[in-house]
């Protein structure tokens, strides 16, 4: 693409079958601007989503995307960004996919810091399976699916990505496009492990947490003057620990924006590059592994390789 | 008289020095010539369990089994002769600490409940009051054994005057006792002895004592005994050997493949092959550079399929775990076979079900491997059945991952992962990489579809080379979801047709392998490491005139249903012997399902110790008699 | 002219209302003595995709199985039209929305790109415009079909007039239209389409409005048309059914058979089951209580995990999830086995591989159940074929679960589980529950052993009756870890001996059934869904003279053996035909590692549809004239 | 038991097969401790572990035990604790076996806040696996069996179970045998789920956070006015975080202690019985089943119950 792309450019041609009116769209309109503000290469962007509502979005894009199992998409983008780190990695799921099923993932994902964007659509149900509660879904509520309101109480996404280490967490809402937009420009421009919330209406299944509910309700952080940002590292603790504490504001008033961003943590990326000195500039997809058929290594790399398993016969 | 092969033990409590004396005495032997295969044993434990090493020395041939009786044991505690004296040949050496002679088997907290209610029996039976001490005697008097008591505390307390070890370190240098006896009864030369020491003890600190102790032991025993097991010079005829584990095998061969990736989460017997992968991962060598990201998981659901992203983005690609770590693969097995997704699982087999025996060995993992995960997809499944193998084998399973677009699993058993043998140096030079069929940036160009419906093999494109779309669900060409009908039997068809043509092309004599003349009046059948004993029982049998042979099934899917078919047919149906480490015959199952022939007869072993050429010969005449399922459990 | 049976299919965007119409259609038929099938197919997805409900209904019998071609279409819209068409029988009748004759299949973007791509060959060689009005044009001069044309919004904006239903709504009564054209063409009674309608809306303000246009639509097509498709009086002689979809008797057996504990994590087509146990999770009619503990947990790693525990605790308990779901449980079952947990796994098979089809039908997991988990262990594997063996089965698997104390598989395929059948009500009084040996609080008393290796069932007590230890480790008599190898060879053979009990006790024909006349011509090898089909078909072709008989296997851990071998030896080995759900003949490959009998001719079909009677009996036919390989493909 | 129970009553006669010196002495015999001073019934007493030195624990206990499978310990303790919310169950595992494998349903148990005392041998190195990197050892770590420093980022235990809403949070230090008995006892009686993170040495892998590395820094919460207690429920969210904050202590001064304890959140047990009325009184476990072989329903509450799936055949 010569000229500058627009964001129908990063349209696939198929049908997007999601409920007229899901949010879902709305976040899908978000990827494609953001992709065509960062003037995003289609074959060197990967969106790597889980199984859900939420996970038919690579096919609805026209850049590379891997459809991969339910709870399973961080450890797929893992092991793709990690093989190839030119790749720009975005990984899509569910509540459900991302905070239970693959909550460990989650967790492990933060602690490394991999410089990944994750984009949760936030609809407090499974969609696709037909709006049982998800993990997000607070205690005692009961949306349309629910025989009963729910017993479990819902995990705090925010609160848990920065527990997790994650140096960017964010909020969004899916009806506000611009804003979110620019919340996943933020995310995959940082250099670490990034996580947006993104308040997503079921209008299927979530009765309770509507456009109207949120309409009403959601602010934005920056304009209420939060400073997400740790500007010196020493102040990383304590900027986690308030940003930790303003995730549970909820209720009246419901923050979207950046709640957390530390630029300090070296990417897992570099750390590896630490220890594989070609890492960054030949990366191990990208590492030749033959010459014409035959072994890279021959007799006397290996003899000098692996000399500690070799014993030569002889008398001393 | 010399001898033409040597089995002995060496034992002691896990962490004690064990291993050391054994690595040492491996190398020495290598380095005199000899061949040398040795199994670790060990239980699910850091410190403190009993632990030994049973090795096979050779004058005329790399060994590739072990048998019992041995002729030495070299005990470091008392656990290790209240375990073995049983093992002991009559005539055989047992070196052992005469300051634990008062020890009583039943104040020894590690020794389990079951071997204590059979050392009772055996000790009342025989009349001894439960110590060390009367064990020896009885044994030198009534079993013909040699005792070779040494004081260790004494040897030591010498060895802190003479090179000024520390008291505190003292115990560090048991392991040294113990090489230096089995060098003084088997006349082991003072160099092969040095070069092993100085292989395991590069630092002048560590070596000069150790070296003095060994030397010290050495002399004695000799001057004492006179060698008496000593080797005949070695008619082997390499020049060099390569001396490793199983474990360390498949992670040279990896390197080697052109490994760029695995992933992994710790688990017995699989981890020590990553770690090896991890001292490896940068190699930069004049001419030659090879850089392996390993990286530990937070679990197996994340090793394999971060294995799978990794290959989706063109890295040579695998992971490597064992049973309870497989099962949490499965999932990601079955999205890798659906999107024809080049990945390798080295598996290693450990004893089953469920966490088992974590530390043992078994061929159990067969079946749930060939059909792991739901619905039906391609895959390729080898087993390896010795150190050369394993070779051969971890590098094609590369190869046919990336040729047929699909999961490749490797079965290893634990037996061979922990078993260290010396085998010739690999011919690199026969070695090929293949990558498949490759469209690499070319793909951007156009339209790219993953998956190509005019062959059943589309060429592929990395990641970041074009646009594409893979996914769980069934898909059309592009890689998106459909539903459709008919597409769902084209695309169902091209991915099977896969396996037909790996059928096809991977010739089965490379899938199956025939040993033993050509027309042979029993045949075992057998899988993984079975193939050393059975090897090794054949020629003991053939000795006394029975003449077998081996059928040796090295690849599961795509089965050699032919070659296995015809070799069969060349037999009595009750001359057929299937030979596994598993309780259900599960190698025999799957050659049922995939030729009809039902085998009726089964030698099998489940304690989790290796088969013994021995025991294993012994069965075999059973079978030929007339039994139909020999269950073995010899080994301690 | 009556007829003795009628199928016939309705179709609609998923979330349209059909369901609805399907439903309140089933309750009439049943009403009015029929007996009812009726299979539920549509995409995985929310809303927007086209969804249809194929039925037969049947005057002489409870069916079993679905036939092509159809005679009679109820359309929603424009695309049930495009899909379907093919299906129409000559003279069969076509109910559709006039207002939609000018929609064109090219601007349907619901439409799979497969389908359109078939559509634009069609609509090009029947030189047609692709428009809607063409397409009915063209069924009803050249395939004499019946137009059955109603213009939906004006027999809706009528209603909205008559008995004021808001606009807005309006779309909701498209499912009446429905229920009243095929309650007109087919003569249904007044009263059974109210007693459906009654049923499906117990609210007035709903059920008004529903009954008038449903009432109105009736009229006018019987006026029309006269009740061409009228059946003649049920001689079926019930006097109630049961209506029910595979998954509810699944609920409602449990419930029966006395679980307490079921977690689950929500899956297609599992869910279902789990969602109707929630409804009847508190039961207090008087002298019956029933609580059931339903929990939906974080993920199947989960939910096999704590329905273990639970199990260990006491309480009869279960889980139920399908293919990727239960790939997470694999390690969970391993642990159960070695443990000798009495837990059941109801198995919801859907297309595979990986995320699959899901939710399409198939019987594609079976291996994959039968050795799932390393290692060894003994399981039970039931397979239902129909919803009584539904309802039994998943009793008796609670019962064998306790009984023999392992896990049990109970494999059910999505075809039955989203299948609504009318059956017969079940008979209570022959059920039996059977706990096994239980100790109870005897236990605590003395040192109590869970894994007494007196006999290979060891009597169990609850957690909370005494202390007793577990591990998934290898273990002795009181559950602690043990890795004496004489010990593995007793525990090993104590839990595989429990299931030759298992294999001894439970009759072989209540593990495999045959159907047929003494001496048969040939025979169809089938299981689970298939059998309907199976036996649909073998009366069609018996009406041809081929005489062919149906052998139905119920289990396969164990094998009923012996019976199967007894049965096929019965036959040519060419006159047997596997039929499966799948691609790799899955059942056969069993059937030939128990019996060494390989079945060499199939009729197999893997895209997610059910098999129809027809298509069936037509593959059978030519695998009798010489075809080894029929794959089925027919179904939108 | 009459008499008053002594902690070796609690002592199984499995040999203990742990390394000489290790951590795990302190955490079982403060076990043995807890235990006697409860007055545990040991029949009534589950203790279920995972898999690691830690999940051997079991077997040294003479109250039943379940060693489970690698991470899966809490969902077998859910379980076993939901069919028979009369047992007391404890929960072992490693600080691998919980935070890593098992990290989704430690996140999930705090969720649903069941009565589980969760006890986490946390000595920073897989231990059975031979000294791996756990998810506690800080990156940059290099312990004793490492090839190379940790390159991935610690959780901090404390902070993700405050996070996932465990109900009482504690550390403890496995050489403060006293102290950790204490808290084990409190978390015992605690009713919802409990979590103590223990500071475990590994004398054999772990030679940077050992016996004299604690020793130094340790110091006790409730010695330093600390106030765990959520006194009033509205100021949950407010103590959490402070508690949250405090996690995050480490270095020159470790504190062990109660950091957060909040009794009015409900039980899932309670939960339960909120919808099945019968379930306290007697529970899934002891609920019969059968009687005499026949099944509890018969024909006729088999009409009644499942009404909604029987069609009388009949004129209308
Ligand atoms: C292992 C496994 N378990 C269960 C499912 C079934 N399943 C499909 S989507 C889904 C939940 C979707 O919920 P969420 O992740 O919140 O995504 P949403 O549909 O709400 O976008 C589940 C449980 C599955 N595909 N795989
Ligand atoms: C599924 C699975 N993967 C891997 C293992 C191997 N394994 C046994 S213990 C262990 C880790 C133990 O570490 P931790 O949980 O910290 O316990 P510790 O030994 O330190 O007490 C692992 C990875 C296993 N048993 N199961
Ligand atoms: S079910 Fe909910 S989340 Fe899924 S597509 Fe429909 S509205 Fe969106
Ligand atoms: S390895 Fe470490 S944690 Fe395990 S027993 Fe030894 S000292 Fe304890
Ligand atoms: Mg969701
Ligand atoms: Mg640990």
């Amino acid at each position: 693409m010569a000229r500058r792309p627009s964001p129908s450019d990063y349209r696939s041609d198929v049908w997007n079958d999601w409920c007229p009116g899901c949010g879902n769209f709305g976040i899908v309109a978000a990827m494609y601007q953001a992709l065509a503000e960062l003037n995003a290469d289609p074959k060197a962007t990967v969106v790597v989503s889980g199984i859900g509502c939420s996970g038919k979005i690579p096919h609805f894009l026209s850049v590379s995307g891997v459809h991969t199992l339910h709870g399973r998409a961080i450890p797929f983008a893992t092991g793709i960004k990690l093989a190839n780190p030119g790749l720009n990695v975005i990984v899509n799921g569910g509540d459900g996919d991302l905070l239970g099923i693959g909550a460990g993932h989650f967790v492990a994902l933060g602690r490394r810091n991999i410089d990944i964007t994750v984009i949760m659509h936030d609809n407090q149900v499974y969609g696709l399976t037909k709006g049982q509660a998800s993990p997000t879904l607070p205690r005692g509520i009961r949306t349309k699916a629910l025989p009963m309101p729910n017993l479990q109480d819902p995990v705090n996404p925010v609160a848990l990505a920065i527990a997790s280490g994650y140096t960017f967490v964010a909020r969004g809402y899916s009806s506000r496009v611009k804003h979110l937009k620019d919340l996943i420009k933020a995310a995959v421009e940082h250099r670490g492990a990034a996580f947006i919330d993104v308040l997503q209406p079921c209008v299927t299944y979530n009765d309770v947490f509507t456009y109207d509910y949120y309409d009403k309700r959601v602010y934005a952080l920056e304009e209420s003057g939060w400073d997400p940002d740790v500007r010196d590292e020493s102040d990383a603790a304590r900027k986690a620990a308030e940003a930790y504490a303003k995730a549970f504001e909820w209720g009246d008033r419901i923050p979207i924006g950046v709640f957390y961003r530390n630029a300090h943590v070296p990417s897992f990326e570099d750390r590896i590059a630490g220890r594989l000195p070609g890492y960054l500039k030949v990366p191990p997809a990208a590492e030749p592994v033959d010459s014409g058929g035959a072994p890279l290594m021959d007799a006397d790399a290996f003899r000098k390789a692996f000399s500690k398993y070799i014993v030569e016969i002889g008398e001393g | 008289m010399t001898l033409r092969a040597l089995d002995f033990i060496l034992g002691g409590p896990q962490g004690g020095g064990l291993e050391t004396s054994s690595q040492i005495l491996t190398w020495a032997f290598a380095r005199a010539g000899y061949g040398v295969i040795s199994d670790r044993e060990y239980f699910s434990n850091i410190r403190g369990r009993h632990s030994y090493v049973h090795a096979e020395v050779s004058a005329t041939g790399l060994p590739r089994a072990l048998r019992y009786p041995i002729h030495l044991l070299g005990a470091m505690d008392a656990e290790t002769v209240f375990t073995h004296f049983g093992d002991l040949a009559p005539g055989s050496y047992l070196v052992y600490d005469t300051g634990e002679e008062g020890k009583v088997y039943e104040s020894i907290p590690s020794i389990e409940p079951e071997l204590k209610a059979r050392l009772r029996a055996a000790f009342r039976e025989a009349g001894l009051d439960g110590t060390l001490g009367s064990l020896v005697k009885y044994l030198s008097a009534s079993r013909r054994v040699v005792p070779v008591g040494l004081h260790y505390a004494s040897v030591l307390s010498e060895a802190q005057k003479e090179v000024g070890i520390a008291a505190s370190q003292a115990s560090r240098y048991v392991s040294a006792i113990l090489v230096g006896a089995v060098a003084g009864l088997t006349g082991l030369g003072d160099g092969p002895v040095s070069y092993g020491l100085s292989r395991r003890f590069p630092k002048k600190e560590l070596y000069e004592p150790n070296r003095y102790v060994a030397g010290a032991v050495a002399s004695y025993v000799k001057s004492k005994f006179g060698a008496p097991l000593a080797l005949e010079a070695s008619s082997i005829g390499q020049r060099e050997l390569l001396v490793a584990s199983g474990n360390d095998v498949s992670a040279m061969a990896k390197i080697v493949g052109g490994l760029r990736f695995q992933s992994y989460y710790p688990i017995t017997p699989a981890a020590d092959e990553s770690f090896t992968l991890e001292e490896y991962e940068s190699l930069h060598l004049d001419g030659f550079d090879s850089e392996v990201v390993v990286l530990q998981t937070e679990d197996e659901l994340a090793a394999i399929n971060a294995a799978v992203g990794a290959a989706l983005a063109g890295a040579r690609s695998a992971t490597a775990t064992s049973g309870p770590g497989f099962d949490l693969m499965v999932e990601g097995l079955g999205w890798a076979g659906m999107n024809e997704v080049p990945v390798v699982v080295t598996y290693y087999q450990r004893g089953g079900p469920s966490t088992g025996q974590p530390t043992r060995g078994a061929q159990s993992d067969l079946l749930s491997s060939v059909f792991a995960s739901h619905g039906e997809y391609p895959r390729i499944v080898i087993a390896s059945g010795d150190h050369e193998e394993v070779f051969r084998d971890a590098i094609e399973a590369l190869n046919y991952a990336e040729r047929y677009q699909m999961p490749v699993i490797h079965l290893v058993d634990k037996f061979l992962a922990n078993t260290i043998a010396s085998i010739p140096m690999p011919d690199l030079s026969s070695i090929r990489i293949d990558r498949g069929k490759l469209v690499g940036e070319a793909a951007g160009a156009g339209g790219y579809k993953r998956f190509d419906f005019s062959s059943p093999i589309s060429p592929r494109a990395f990641l970041g080379q074009a646009v594409m779309w893979y996914t769980g669900d069934e898909h059309d060409e592009w890689g998106h979801i459909t539903e459709d009908p008919e597409s769902r039997v084209k695309i169902m068809e091209k991915r099977m047709r896969k396996l037909e043509i790996a059928d096809s092309e991977i010739p089965e004599e490379a899938r199956a392998s025939y040993y033993g003349p050509e027309r042979a009046d029993f045949l075992l059948v057998g899988w993984g490491f079975v193939k050393g004993a059975a090897l090794a029982a054949l020629e003991d049998l053939s000795a006394e005139g029975l003449r077998g042979a081996y059928l040796h099934v090295r690849m599961f899917s795509p089965y050699p249903s032919r070659l296995v078919s015809r070799i069969l047919a060349g037999f009595e149906p009750d001359r057929v012997i299937d030979v596994e480490h598993n309780y259900t015959a599960q190698a025999a199952s799957l050659l049922a399902m995939n030729t009809g022939f039902r085998i009726r007869r089964s030698v099998l072993k489940f304690t989790g110790r290796p088969m013994y050429a021995d025991e294993l010969a012994r069965a075999v005449k059973s079978v030929l008699s007339g039994s139909e399922r020999e269950v073995l459990s010899y080994g301690a």
